[in-house]
């Protein structure tokens, strides 16, 4: 089984040298700790920013610099700044190659739930829909299941989409499963762990 | 004709009536027009929509206007960091139109650019669709947005000329320009005002046509999530 | 009757202080000769441009500093540049208050025909459809008559429209008219001439 | 990953193609790709379509291509300097469609953005119109104008640092934004290419993420029509 950290060392294998990554908040983030050496990202921070930088030393926070997640953070050489219209629009564009997400529910068919619980406190899909819906490939990072144990890689969503056949590879705690025609396709098991474990984790239907 | 103001009262003089509809530049509580929002609650105008990003916190941004009860509705793509908004939403006192952000950010622009609509992929299959029209394009089905006309546009930039150019500084651009552009008249606060002539005219962010009201005030631009590493 | 010059300064007359505005090409560029005194206005150029400034000297011309013409121009200390994209946002989005501009043909419920004569030469309407549609107020500054001295004041365009009902007023050699319910009005009459000379030279319904 | 190519034909290695569509930078002769086109000219794709604003005169810009009879279309909305284009035209030999300016360039935008088309009132009533969709919102009419999505995209620059972060210069801009937005690749010719981090991150016009390969050469930049004003 990996934990948190292992699972975000497995998502930034599937990081390519000169791509433009946006990362979502949680384990996502912590995927900037282990970029393989000799690859080059790019990471865009959604409220206008490509190439963001680590968190600032203490004292060198700047209220006008701040992530996605409102965390003060710092430029790099490469960086350039813009408005929230051209950032969507490259995120809509497709220009983004891939982004990095948690997610509360995954479907066979590459559904996502990722921004709202019916009758819970209701906080917004933020930029969520946007990128799920325009970038080049959405990995989903997340535990297998519940903590009542439920899979979260489900035969359909019960909860509201963030998007429809949005998903195309799925990183927990238990392995690698990819959204291809049918259902999930087990890629990768985490270590110490059976192909027959996820398949008796998982609700959605596995095609190998 | 005058554009520089002395006070955000005086900029926002004749501008603001119960029930209009103001767009707001900002992102979390990064590049608020924090002046002119507070100027907005002294004022006292009511039953306000507002276009934002977020809803501010509750004590700063549009926090103090929820506070107040001067606002009828948001539209908004994030609203988790405020408490009091959660309180009158789920007592019905506020309404709330939940936008994916980059929507928000399209509509806000489309406006200002005479586009009264256009299609999307954002929101396709999810509630965000619902009773809005469908349409395919070679192949793909998307979803027909509709621009947001503004009577007020309050933004926040870094320096601004005497004609209104505006630069803004890193993330504080975010939703500046796009919620500038969708308003019928639009008011801006800086941190300096500097002689016309003293921006090189290549790296102005935001041509002054887009700028009615300036005004140069002192900014609290409050951190929301101080965050720093370890000294190596 | 009105020559070019005296055109161009009645079109002048339209300025308001804090304007922004874009002229065309021919008579409406000698406008900015005669902006009255004490009023400050923007000239767009659609290329890209607010704040254009007058011909550079001799010498001075920058290849990379044009007006929508092609000509070499000059900025001024309130100069702003932009891509295409944001120069016709604005247009379309009304930004811009005022468009003087020629034209072949207007009918009296305000279509314009400015760009095209079919079985010649089409070189086509550049910018012309989007600042006509797009911009606060359109005036039109033109000979009443064209070279065999028929009215281009029509009931009807003959030409392809460059926008439908777009007009708002028309300065010709012969005086001024505005497109008001049900035909034409006019406003002012050019230097020694009445209105009885306006009325027969033009085939547009003139309603007072 | 490297973006610097040595020069156009490199640049250029492996992305032409007969019957491929490319949208071009430039207002007339003003910030054209000039390298890139001559380098086009000597791969020798043939029946291209073009999306640029201008179709340039008869020996520079696209007009070499003309004369090479390596255009099967033209995308533009002036094409009033180039004899040999109006032979073309007129013999039939090649396609034009004519778009209004901004049209053109919210056609590039807009693909670069994921917006497949759009409502715009330029054009109602009048030829343009024809075919298309109409819609009315607000009570004004509207018609819907799709996007342009190019195989590549060619601009010119005037500085790029080693990531693809770009400046222009002046009136030099124009086209060549959106045009880098609306292709699958985006090749640019810059004056000079600056280590990165010599750009000021708020300055940037274009971001890297839109420029795929970049090369530095020499520019005629011929001037179309050179005004001047006598001394005073």
């Amino acid at each position: 089984m990996w934990d948190r950290d292992q699972m975000a060392a497995r998502a930034a294998k599937e990081l390519e040298d000169g791509m433009y990554v946006n990362l979502g908040i949680g384990i996502p983030t912590l995927v900037s700790n282990y970029i393989p050496e000799g690859i080059n990202v790019t990471l865009q921070s959604e409220n206008g920013m490509l190439g963001m930088g680590p968190f600032p030393l203490e004292g060198e926070e700047d209220s006008d610099l701040i992530n996605a997640g409102k965390q003060t953070i710092t430029e790099l050489p490469q960086t350039a700044y813009f408005d929230s219209a051209t950032s969507f629009g490259m995120i809509r564009g497709g220009k983004i190659a891939m982004a990095i997400l948690g997610a509360m529910e995954v479907a066979e068919n590459g559904d996502l739930a990722n921004w709202m619980i019916p009758g819970k406190l209701v906080k917004g899909m933020g930029g969520a829909m946007d990128l799920v819906s325009g970038v080049g490939r959405v990995i989903v990072v997340m535990d297998h299941t519940n903590k009542h144990g439920e899979s979260k890689l489900l035969k359909e969503c019960t909860l509201p989409l963030t998007g429809k056949s949005v998903v195309d590879r799925i990183i927990t705690n238990l392995g690698v499963l990819d959204v291809v025609s049918g259902g999930l396709e087990i890629i990768e098991c985490a270590d110490e762990i059976s192909e027959q474990e996820i398949r008796s984790a998982t609700e959605a239907k596995i095609v190998n | 004709m005058q554009k520089v103001y002395g006070t955000a009262g005086e900029a926002l003089k004749g501008l603001l009536f119960d029930g209009m509809f103001i767009a707001s530049g900002g992102f979390g509580l990064c590049g608020i027009p924090e002046i002119l929002l507070q100027a907005i609650k002294d004022a006292g105008a009511k039953n306000l929509t507002f276009a934002s990003n977020n809803a501010g916190v509750d004590d700063f941004g549009i926090g103090i206007l929820l506070e107040s009860r001067q606002v009828k509705k948001m539209i908004s793509s994030y609203v988790g960091e405020n408490a009091e908004f959660m309180r009158q939403y789920l007592s019905g006192e506020l309404e709330l139109e939940f936008n994916p952000q980059g929507t928000l950010a399209e509509r806000m622009r489309a406006a200002g650019c005479g586009i009264p609509g256009f299609y999307t992929k954002t929101g396709v299959g999810t509630i965000i669709a619902d009773g809005k029209e469908h349409k395919d394009f070679n192949g793909e089905t998307y979803i027909l947005e509709e621009s947001l006309f503004a009577d007020l546009s309050i933004i926040k930039a870094w320096k601004a000329d005497e004609t209104g150019n505006l630069i803004f500084r890193k993330t504080a651009r975010n939703f500046n320009p796009p919620a500038a552009m969708c308003g019928k008249v639009c008011v801006v606060e800086v941190e300096e005002i500097v002689p016309t002539g003293s921006l090189d005219p290549d790296l102005i962010h935001l041509p002054g046509i887009y700028v009615h009201r300036i005004i140069q005030g002192e900014h609290e631009k409050r951190i929301e999530q101080r965050t720093t590493r370890p000294a190596a």
